[in-house]
């Protein structure tokens, strides 16, 4: 039961870090309509995060941080709210400042292709609810990819100004891609249980799907770099970049300030 | 176009007004009721695109995962919601493009309650229980406007406003069962939002010269003075449900009247921010112009690339 | 005592939260000398406001906010980290974000010409402990004035950029300037009782300054604006832009965490 | 310049390195000398400057006013330091721009221990403990280097650093008298920042082919590995006193030695992380080259302002 938490915790935190990621494009973006995209983008990771934290916090009460006795907050935003960053278990990619918008469309493309992969995979996963989140979000993400794969190339190929930002995007977000499809032990254990998918299993498809977008948006794919691990982990260990904890003090702020506080 | 042709149409267009039926793009109408319209529709299009920025303030602070959810979706519907209002305004021959550098430009304005900051997440309920209210008034009888895109729009509109209003009561009654200091954040935040959304309306009949053409051609349906009581006499008892106090000591039911009465805004407030001196009017039409500039690349960007797709 | 500690928390709060804003450009700034001297303002500033913030705790403890039983936290940390925005007395001016250098600079000159007119007169306070702050502090702020006011000129007479820059600047900046002259009951209060200076008092003084400044830079003062009132108040009765509950989310974030923690 | 001109001036350059006497910049010097000095201490200026942001990120959250003062007034030091040293290199000819474009070009490095991200407030003491605990090391005996204007700086700067260094080892040493959680956070502090610390004295000795010519110049004082040694000599018994645990099995006083024995780190790591794969290394180039562009206008106005002021 503790693995099946930390497993929903890496799933859940995944969608929820990044969600609020790019909830931050909200009356930011560059037209009305990607607005709209990505506001619907975050709602359906925030929607796949609310419902894998709540299956981590069935898993294993243990997980969710105590708060004051005769406290109403519920499982999923306890741990929304209540855990520090190193309780986090999302990938690091999700982590950094959006960038411009070259820089969101090539990050959402990476992850939605990761997720993609993982989430059709998941949906005969032995866990019945792990099963039924994958199906639904299936869905969700299949048009995430697309929409960030029509952007990718759209930017790509429209001006000098925007193919520059998209190449810089690239090495920019890239070197976090790896990191995806390290199994930690945690996945190693879940698919052997046939509860969760292998990581590293998914890299030859996924790495198939960038290969195509870049080859329809004409981009050579950089060397492969990747970003070092600390101490021996990364974020599924916990180990993160320096910007999840500056986004966690904001995100947790008003929910902290009112630990015993009904919304 | 003869004089006759011309009079023919214009009486056209005044019999469909009488018969408050709908003036559709292609019909004929006066240069200066499409002028109206066009400022109207523009205004209030605005208004919901300046008005995602002070909510949209909260979204990464939300309490909890469902109110976060809730508010995204909100602040993307208003989005929605500037997008069918350009679109009939584009209907009128202004581009989107060209009304966004009006606003930018001060040329249009949009409504004066957004250049309040809201200052705590409880001020997220109370823009959706009093803002998104007061808009209501204002807007349901746009919903029967003259102007057919302008009226339609306006329903589908309609639709979710009510629903954004009864999720910002809702938030407001939670926290009003919640803790002693979250009590005190309701009063706080309706005690500083009560009399903007009171200035919603605009100013006092007397002082409104446009109302009267407006309401001729069948753009406005209401006074100000009326909407504003409708919408004191509709939010007294929700303020009684909620157990807040609204902050005017003038508050108290008329019999005679069947109405509430009040007391009145501070117009001297109102004129000030109307006209650029508000807490955040600075900050609000920056903000746009930073979003509209940063995403300039990318609009040319789609573009070039529609062009080479149709050229290839 | 109440007064007096009010009064202490709006000088206070203004050091506080202006070194913080300030403290930003560490790391940033245009070349390494502007890094260190930015970085000194931010650090006098910081010194003031410990001061003020210990003589607003002393004065009344009932200020302070409550914290556990046999919390280890002083009262000026209390008073800097366990506030919530809306307890802040500081003027609005000093709380939005940095902006360029431009806006920097202009913010700093107005800044430090009130401060300066301020802390010269509270030089003969009643309060010995505050006549001692404001001694120590004209010293301070007289650089900083002088230090604003050389770049000020020199922006604005540089290239055609950096006087657009500086222009622009001075139309964001200055709707803040009329708020720092208002007089509140506590300063009225204070004022009357020999203890405090009365903003409205200072005025003139301060305009002929910028006037000076604005003259030798070659600009012209736009024509008078000010930022509204919220409610009928401004940063003096608690009534903030919305940047101030930005920061204090992040500069509370750590303390607040660790509310029995030594440090 | 005759060959025997040539010579003299070498022997006078041999004369004074061998009576380890200082060379001063216009000094006859052998290009190699300059050149690996320009490498040497331009290395350690970038690394001052960079050193500025794993610090810097937490300046905004200290915990405390007085910590905040203390970690802003370090950060300036460091800036301080960087203008010291970018000085001591302009003496050889080089300016500070040059080799600031040949830091963002990635042609020249900078400690690696700054490609680590600094995760908790509680950082900021380990870095002071162990990171300029680490940096004295390598810096004192620098103070006896051959170059002048590189000796003085590195006296002035060591004095602060081992302020630095007792603050660091002060604030974490008020963090173990704290709560559970607060030596929680020492610890696992400490033990991310352990190995990469250790490596601050680059690679073993039989894979740093230029320490030989290094020391023969009076550069350098002493090997990679003695230095390596000194530092866990000294750092030890300042965890005992601390009560942290070091990770290191291995770590074990060898009374036959008169040392402590202590395992090896990850040279793979080290590699990669000096190679541009640390977990940071992007980020810190991107931060310095996004000041750089930002400031530009700022220096190139009050260059050109210093013209008008000449010409006037």
């Amino acid at each position: 039961a503790g693995a099946l938490a930390a497993y929903c915790l890496m799933l859940g935190d995944d969608a929820l870090v990044y969600a609020n990621r790019l909830s931050e494009w909200a009356s930011n973006a560059p037209d009305l309509e990607e607005d709209i995209a990505l506001a619907n983008t975050a709602l359906d990771l925030l929607g796949q995060a609310r419902l894998l934290l709540a299956r981590a916090a069935l898993a294993d009460p243990g997980v969710v941080p105590q708060l004051p006795d005769g406290s109403p907050v519920p499982g999923d935003d306890a741990l929304a709210f209540f855990r520090d960053d190193a309780d986090f278990r999302n990938v690091r990619l999700v982590e950094p400042d959006n960038g411009d918008f070259a820089v969101t469309i090539v990050r959402l493309f990476l992850f939605a292709t990761y997720r993609l992969a993982l989430l059709d995979r998941l949906r005969l996963s032995s866990d019945r609810v792990l099963a039924a989140i994958a199906a639904k979000g299936v869905k969700e993400v299949t048009y995430h990819r697309d929409y960030a794969a029509r952007w990718l190339v759209t930017l790509a190929k429209g001006t000098d100004e925007s193919r520059r930002r998209t190449e810089s995007a690239v090495r920019v977000v890239l070197p976090y891609w790896a990191e995806l499809f390290d199994d930690h032990p945690i996945e190693v254990l879940m698919a052997d249980q046939g509860v969760g998918v292998l990581p590293s299993s998914l890299r030859d498809e996924a790495d198939d799907i960038v290969a195509q977008v870049f080859s329809a948006a004409e981009l050579v794919r950089p060397e492969a770099r990747r970003v070092g691990s600390v101490n021996g982990g990364t974020g599924r260990d916990g180990r993160h970049t320096e910007a999840l904890s500056l986004m966690l003090a904001e995100m947790q702020s008003v929910a902290r300030a009112h630990p015993a506080g009904q919304w | 176009m003869t004089l006759v042709e011309d009079t023919m149409l214009e009486g056209h267009f005044n019999a469909v007004i009488e018969a408050n039926d709908r003036i559709e793009p292609r019909d004929w109408m006066p240069e200066k009721y499409r002028a109206t319209l066009v400022r109207q529709i523009a205004q209030h299009a605005h208004s919901e695109i300046i008005g995602m920025q002070p909510e949209g303030n909260w979204i990464t602070r939300a309490p909890s995962l469902r109110r976060k959810a809730i508010l995204l979706a909100k602040v993307q519907d208003e989005a929605g919601h500037g997008l069918y209002l350009y679109s009939a305004c584009e209907t009128l021959g202004v581009s989107r493009l060209e009304l966004t550098e009006l606003l930018l430009a001060g040329k249009q304005k949009y409504s004066s309650i957004f250049n309040y900051p809201t200052l705590s997440y409880t001020d997220v309920g109370t823009i959706g229980w009093l803002v998104d209210g007061a808009a209501i008034c204002n807007q349901v009888p746009l919903c029967r406007t003259s102007f057919g895109p302008y009226g339609r729009a306006m329903i589908r509109i309609c639709k979710e406003e009510s629903f954004h209003q009864r999720q910002g009561f809702e938030l407001l009654s939670t926290m009003m069962r919640g803790t002693d200091e979250q009590r005190a954040m309701v009063q706080e935040s309706v005690d500083r939002f009560w009399w903007p959304a009171l200035m919603m309306f605009g100013p006092p009949d007397d002082d409104s010269p446009n109302t009267a053409q407006s309401m001729a051609w069948g753009i406005k349906r209401d006074t100000n003075d009326e909407l504003r009581q409708k919408f004191v006499d509709m939010t007294v008892p929700q303020a009684e449900a909620l157990g807040v106090t609204l902050p005017d000591p003038h508050l108290a039911w008329n019999a005679e009247r069947g109405h509430y009465d009040f007391g009145s805004p501070d117009w001297a407030e109102f004129k000030a921010v109307v006209t650029g001196e508000g807490p955040c009017n600075a900050e609000r039409l920056a903000h746009r112009q930073r979003a509209h500039d940063e995403g300039a690349w990318v609009r040319e960007a789609a573009t070039a690339y529609a062009e080479k797709g149709v050229s290839a």
